[in-house]
């Protein structure tokens, strides 16, 4: 089972490993235990999210409207604690029911009406994105309660940032359900062929839910991360959420057509767009000519990945004559 | 009138991770003659294929067609040599129309459009030729799986083929359309066409070949002349050892009844009702299209009932979906076995262990040690060959794929299992290792739908028969009356 | 009733003469019972936001029929909306562009069709009243406060800055060019170091975090907005401890009410420039839109007030305009 | 043929018939030839996109770079009108040439490289999105010749826009190459399986290259258009057109897993959008209840085309056992 993992993740590890390599040799600063905490912080809303994405695109599903999922979680959220005086730890748990609701609605729809899970999500994102704003008119809602404020900027021994540690330990229960529970294989089993697996007596039905139930739970405590970062909740924040997330997906070797992926590709995934952006941010280039150059590397990074895959398989096929001869 | 060499095979070998597909075979076929090609599940019968059409690269080797000697061919280079497959999967495109796949790859054109009105006339003349009645304009989805193999014969033979491979073409017919396609075989040889004809039922082998090649693990064994041989030599080369075509005796007789089925409407078929007992194998006869896959998936709960109901141990069966059918004891093998049966792309273990996941868990979560167990267990009964149980389904031939899907239900101990076409596309020995399984669990008490299309085996197998015409039943023969003519009598509707 | 009441918002809140020019000025088949304002402005910008919220108020208060479009920052989104505005009968169209060429064209057909076309902080040449940002001389208030406040604590040491700009706008670039020149000019002793765009207080964050990690000793960091305002002084906080607050400055325009309350919690960020805020455009507009109905004279072109919001003045300016 | 498009596209066409028929009754000014030419105008560009797009959909494959192949075509050709003062119409040639390139550039780096479409064309959108603001500086260019102006914003008669006819051409044109031609056979099959086309002798990397060149060929006609339409070029133009088009096709009935669609759907999709957008507008509803609406018809109209769709499938079914009986 390790070997298979190590082999499928390796392609973009490799990736990463170049893109670290490369900016600790050319920028001093890259390659600091505070820069890393700071990659961290900057991608674990998404990489937060990724989890939850990655369950649904192994599904065969897609969810475009976690961008918007985040906008109307973080402004809810901000909106019972500064409106209502609700104590921040009661509006995170609201926050995260009104999350795994909008997940299960998402599911719902797609489940009864077989319609497509991308335009699904694509109207949801719609409705989110003006619900969101009904509730806050485009204005934002911000200074927060210090304690809640804490889970998205300060440091436990003024080292490692708290949102690392629930990225790490979502990254875990991710990872447990993916690979440890039964859901985790109901997921692969309908992404791979879904008719075969409802003749199996996987209710898909049931799982289908599930995973967009638990795309929206994991969305939900990204955005709580990233509220309490920002301390400022505004309807615009989720925008384009979707897109990053499912980049980071992709380019972690997390297939579109369901079936395949795992949790460490996506966060794989996450830190090569972190790296990037962060490295060349640091690197202070040019932002247009950074565009380019996140575009190009993506591409190669893919494209390597998809060769070292092919070529693994030469390997093999070459050693397997050595070996009957 | 069979001639010179036509094409040729000098020393291929195929190499696929971990399996040596093809090993240095060579051979020749002969212009104008029917050559067939048997081997167990897995020898390496369709990679051979694919070398000629040009689908895969050999690994090492050069094929000859007509003194021209190839390294690799393509698709396309294949067919201007004159070679046509009908291929062991669809190679249909299911939203176009039966005339555009029949001339998919060369269209006929007017200018730079489309020329449907021709393409649909030489389609329909295609269908005359074959003597089916098909609206060339049909969406080969609404076609059943009988008629979108004639249409892949129609495609095959409309290029002016010389060398015509047949990869197990009679796998998803009936008798009657396999007398449809024998005709078509003999216009097609007297014609002057190479035809290159693959199949695991042996007396199709004898009914229309000229010559048999032999192949085992990818070895190529022998070739012998089809008039100068029988049945069981060229079982011998094909397993290894001896071993007899029959159907074997069971112990146990049928007891108390497990199952009524009353007037059983929906999913296209109408008014059924019979019974079923533990212990008995009950077989289910009929035509193409004749509702009998349809009825199957009513009683397994994967269709919605219309009306009539199901006692199952004397209580009424209300099951919303297979989850609560497979937990009631009831499992199905479906036909169509890559689409229904299995999961392709992921491993043997979890397709075996898929239907009992809950089973070996605690709280949803695996308990991962006697996952491997259980599918240990069953792939040493069972006999599945592979290299490992973490190996993808997708990579063993068909008979293990069908082993595996046995597997899966077995592990799950179900009271009643139907089995939808349990042998289609088989070799001898697995049939054979099927039937005992079937037989085992007749004797241990489970009650057996089996559906079959091979009349031999539905004849061999069944304790009674329930025939099926165009939806309906048409009666039930009991084992004293069973007998090839009185379930064709049945089947065509005639009382 | 509603008329009635109408009239007496108009003598109360403007001091409007009925003329005759009110007849001439509309239209055939336009009321003069009502008066229909359409907007078009990206929704996702905070200010803009709040602008549209208080004209909406005013707009009623006033009697005028307001209609508000989001045009997501997207050009032809915009046109089509004002085309679709054309096709609803509006009689004002107010246009914050979001590229102004891209809306001559179609401005021009509105005022043919005897619209009033009202321009928002871009100049649009076919338009009839025009509320002007002087882009380079609100960025040259920002880097003019920078400058001062480097002096102050650094007197003439060699000071490293750093830049959140946004070159997707032409205005915006505007505010950037006029940032850098007052800083070159007042504290040429002082050093650009990085520069990184920031639209949303995320990105300003995210680039505040990044200038720290690669250049430590920066101690200003300019905007161009309030995203990259607030969003830095959010960052810069992760880097720096509280006592070393006042030895680092952030510098914003736009004024919100987070910017104005960091600059009174004694945070990173000392200043921001307001351009009158959110609101205060909101009741102007409507205001220009009014006189048009009446007919009132007005200027066709006006400028926004440019006022540096510091310690000083911040909590009266907080005061005034976000105490509820 | 015309009775299985009928059924096909009835739902969407039931759907737009509804909106049209509401609008007109709400609204007085709604029903009016100038609107009805009003949004085939706002509509056009997209439209004229989706064509591209569900040739390339239908082949399963998707192409996600539209937007900035949009931003990036008008940005090249109106630099070649004024900077070097290239003619319009050969500026505009050389445009559609390079929206050609482009296109076969992401067709060929999918086909050779074989990573999933989805990927190399985000990556691709991030690399024409860099180029094109360092062409402009992220600065707009305007004022073209007045001939050139008009094929976007004039009309022929006083009424019918010339944009319009373009889009109509387009329409037929791309119809004319999904049902009369060698290709648009290719494309069904390749979306519908690829393996069997390989074996049928579809020489299915040209196809694929056809489809992206394509693509590329009808967005930088569209783009034209649209930088005629604005008379203004800015590199942030296109963005999110991808989106738009994608909206469009899947609610059109053009499968996002290839294989399934037809222009006509499309198009119906792209008109229901684009009424409800210009509808709401119209009606003075509130900005951010406009959006709900939007995305609650768009799902109400996907829904009741998928179980129109279902539910004819039964009748059929129901209709054969009727027909043995
Ligand atoms: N793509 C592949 N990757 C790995 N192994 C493969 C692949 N295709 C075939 N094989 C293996 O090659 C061997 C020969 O397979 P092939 O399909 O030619 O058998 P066959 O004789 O046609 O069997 P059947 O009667 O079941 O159709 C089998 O062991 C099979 O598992
Ligand atoms: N000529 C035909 N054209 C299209 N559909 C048909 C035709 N004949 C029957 N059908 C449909 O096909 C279905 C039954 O086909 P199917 O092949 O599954 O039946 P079966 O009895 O299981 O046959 P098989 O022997 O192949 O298992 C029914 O829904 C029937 O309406
Ligand atoms: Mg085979
Ligand atoms: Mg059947």
């Amino acid at each position: 089972m390790e070997k298979i993992l190590r082999r499928k993740e390796f392609g973009v590890l490799m990736v990463l490993f170049a893109l670290i390599v490369f900016f600790s040799i050319v920028s001093p600063q890259f390659l600091q235990a505070k820069n890393f905490f700071n990659i961290t912080k900057q991608i674990a809303t998404v990489g937060i999210v990724s989890v939850g994405f990655t369950f649904v695109l192994i599904t065969g599903g897609i969810d475009l409207s976690v961008g918007y999922q985040i906008s109307l979680d973080i402004v809810v959220v901000a909106v019972l604690m500064r409106t209502f005086g609700v104590p921040w730890f009661l509006a995170c748990i609201i926050g995260i029911i009104l999350g795994i609701i909008i997940g299960l609605i998402n599911g719902m729809i797609i489940v009864k009406s077989h319609v497509a899970p991308l335009i699904v999500t694509l109207s949801m994102m719609t409705i989110l994105k003006g619900l969101s704003y009904l509730i806050t008119n485009g204005l934002a809602i911000f200074k927060f309660d210090k304690s809640f404020v804490a889970l998205g900027q300060e440091t436990i021994g003024g080292v490692i940032p708290i949102s690392l540690l629930f990225f790490v330990a979502i990254i875990i229960i991710g990872g447990f359900i993916l690979n440890k529970t039964v859901y985790g294989r109901y997921f692969y089993a309908i992404g791979n062929n879904v008719e075969a697996a409802k003749l199996s007596g996987v209710n898909v039905e049931r799982v289908q839910l599930l995973a967009y139930g638990l795309c929206g739970f994991f969305t939900s405590i990204g955005a709580i991360l990233m509220l309490a970062r920002l301390n400022s909740a505004q309807s615009s924040t989720g925008d384009g959420y979707e897109f990053n997330s499912l980049t980071a997906c992709v380019v972690g070797g997390v297939s579109a057509n369901g079936g395949k992926g795992t949790i460490a590709g996506a966060i794989i995934g996450c830190l090569i767009v972190g790296v990037l952006q962060n490295g060349l941010a640091i690197m202070n280039i040019n932002e247009y000519i950074q565009e380019v150059i996140k575009g190009v590397v993506l591409l190669i990074a893919v494209v390597y990945d998809t060769l070292s895959l092919l070529r693994n398989e030469k390997i093999k096929k070459i050693k397997t004559i050595n070996a009957d001869n | 009138m069979v001639g010179d060499t036509i094409l040729k095979l000098n020393h291929i070998s195929k190499l696929y991770p971990g399996v040596t597909a093809l090993n240095n075979i060579c051979m020749e076929f002969r212009e104008g003659e029917i050559h067939a090609i048997v081997g167990e599940n897995g020898a390496g019968k369709s990679t051979m294929i694919k070398t000629i059409s040009g689908a895969i690269e050999p690994t090492q080797g050069t094929i000859e067609i007509l003194g021209e000697i190839f390294n690799k061919l393509s698709p396309k280079i294949s067919r201007q040599k004159g070679v046509a497959v009908i291929y062991q999967e669809f190679t249909l495109i299911p939203v176009l129309s039966a005339a555009e796949n029949i001339f998919m790859g060369e269209f006929l054109m007017n200018g730079i459009v489309l020329d449907n009105k021709e393409m649909g006339k030489k389609a329909s003349e295609l269908f005359e030729r074959l003597q089916v009645k098909i609206d060339p304009k049909t969406k080969v989805a609404d076609l059943t799986t009988g008629f979108q193999q004639i249409v892949e014969i129609a495609k095959a033979i409309s290029k002016k083929a010389k060398i015509l491979i047949m990869d197990e073409p009679s796998a998803p017919l009936t008798i009657t359309e396999v007398e449809v396609m024998y005709n078509i075989i003999d216009t097609l040889k007297e014609q002057g066409v190479t035809i290159i004809y693959i199949s695991h039922r042996l007396e199709e082998i004898f009914r229309l070949s000229d010559r048999v090649t032999i192949i085992r693990d990818g070895c190529y064994v022998t070739t012998l002349n089809t008039k100068d041989t029988n049945k069981q030599e060229v079982i011998k080369y094909m397993v290894g050892r001896e071993l007899t075509e029959s159907y074997p005796e069971r112990t146990n007789k049928a007891a108390e009844t497990v199952m009524n089925v009353h007037n059983l409407t929906g999913n296209g078929v109408k008014s059924i009702s019979f019974n079923l007992k533990r212990g008995e194998i009950l077989g289910m006869g009929g035509l193409v299209g004749a509702g009998r896959t349809e009825l199957a998936q009513l009683i397994f709960g994967s269709e919605k009932i219309v009306s009539g109901e199901i006692i199952y141990k004397g209580k009424a069966l209300t099951v919303k979906n297979c989850e609560q059918s497979i937990n009631a004891g009831i499992s199905m093998i479906p036909e169509d076995r890559k689409r229904h049966g299995v999961i392709l792309d992921m491993t043997i273990k979890d397709n075996i262990t898929m239907p009992s996941l809950k089973r070996i868990s605690k709280r949803n979560v695996i308990n991962q040690k006697k996952e491997i167990e259980v599918t240990k267990l069953y792939q040493n009964s069972l006999e599945i060959k592979t290299p490992s149980i973490f190996q993808y389904v997708k990579n063993l031939s068909g008979g293990n794929q069908q082993k595996v899907v046995l597997a899966k239900w077995l592990a799950r101990n179900p009271d009643i299992i139907i089995f939808d076409e349990p042998t289609r596309g088989i070799d001898v020995g697995a049939k054979q290792e099927i039937y005992q399984i079937m037989n085992n669990l007749a004797n241990e008490g489970k009650a057996i739908i089996m559906i079959s299309s091979d009349m031999e085996e539905l004849i061999g197998m069944s304790d009674r028969i329930v025939v099926l015409n165009k939806g309906r039943m048409t009666g039930i023969l009991e084992k004293k009356d069973i007998s090839q003519e009185n379930i064709l009598l049945k089947a065509v509707g005639a009382n | 009733g509603s008329k009635e009441s109408n009239t007496d918002e108009k003598s109360s809140t403007a001091d409007v003469t009925n003329t005759s020019e009110v007849t001439n000025t509309a239209k055939e088949g336009q009321s003069l019972d009502t008066y229909k304002v359409g907007m078009t402005f990206n929704l996702g910008n905070l200010t803009w936001a709040e602008l549209t919220e208080e004209a909406k108020k005013k707009g009623e208060s006033l009697g005028l029929e307001v209609t508000v479009q989001n045009d997501n920052d997207d050009v032809t989104t915009q046109v089509s909306q004002i085309e679709n505005f054309i096709q609803a009968g509006m009689n004002a169209i107010v246009v914050a562009a979001v590229e102004s060429n891209a809306v001559e064209d179609v401005c021009q057909e509105a005022r043919d069709a005897g619209i009033k076309i009202i321009a928002y902080t871009q100049t649009i040449e076919n338009s009839d009243a025009q509320y002007l940002v002087d882009a380079y001389n609100t960025g040259y208030a920002c880097g003019e406060a920078a400058s001062n406040w480097i002096k102050e604590n650094y007197g003439d040491q060699e000071v490293e800055w750093a830049l959140e700009d946004l070159p997707k706008y032409p205005e915006i670039i505007d505010r950037a060019n006029g940032i850098k020149d007052a800083i070159a000019k007042i504290a040429p002793n002082a050093k650009l170091v990085a520069t990184q765009p920031a639209e949303v207080m995320e990105d300003g964050q995210k680039n505040a975090e990044n200038f720290m990690q690669s250049n430590p000793n920066i101690k200003v960091i300019c905007s161009i907005g309030s995203g990259g305002g607030a969003g830095a002084n959010e960052g810069v906080k992760s880097y720096i401890s509280k006592d070393e607050y006042s030895t680092f400055g952030i510098f914003g325009i736009d004024a919100t009410e987070q910017e104005i309350m960091n600059i009174i919690n004694g945070d990173p960020q000392k200043v921001s420039i307001s351009l009158g805020g959110g609101a205060t455009h909101g009741d102007v507009l409507m205001e220009i839109a009014y006189n048009f109905w009446t007919g009132k004279e007005q200027e066709t072109k006006q400028y926004m007030p440019i006022t540096v919001i510091d310690s000083s003045n911040a909590q009266q300016y907080y005061d005034e305009h976000f105490k509820k």
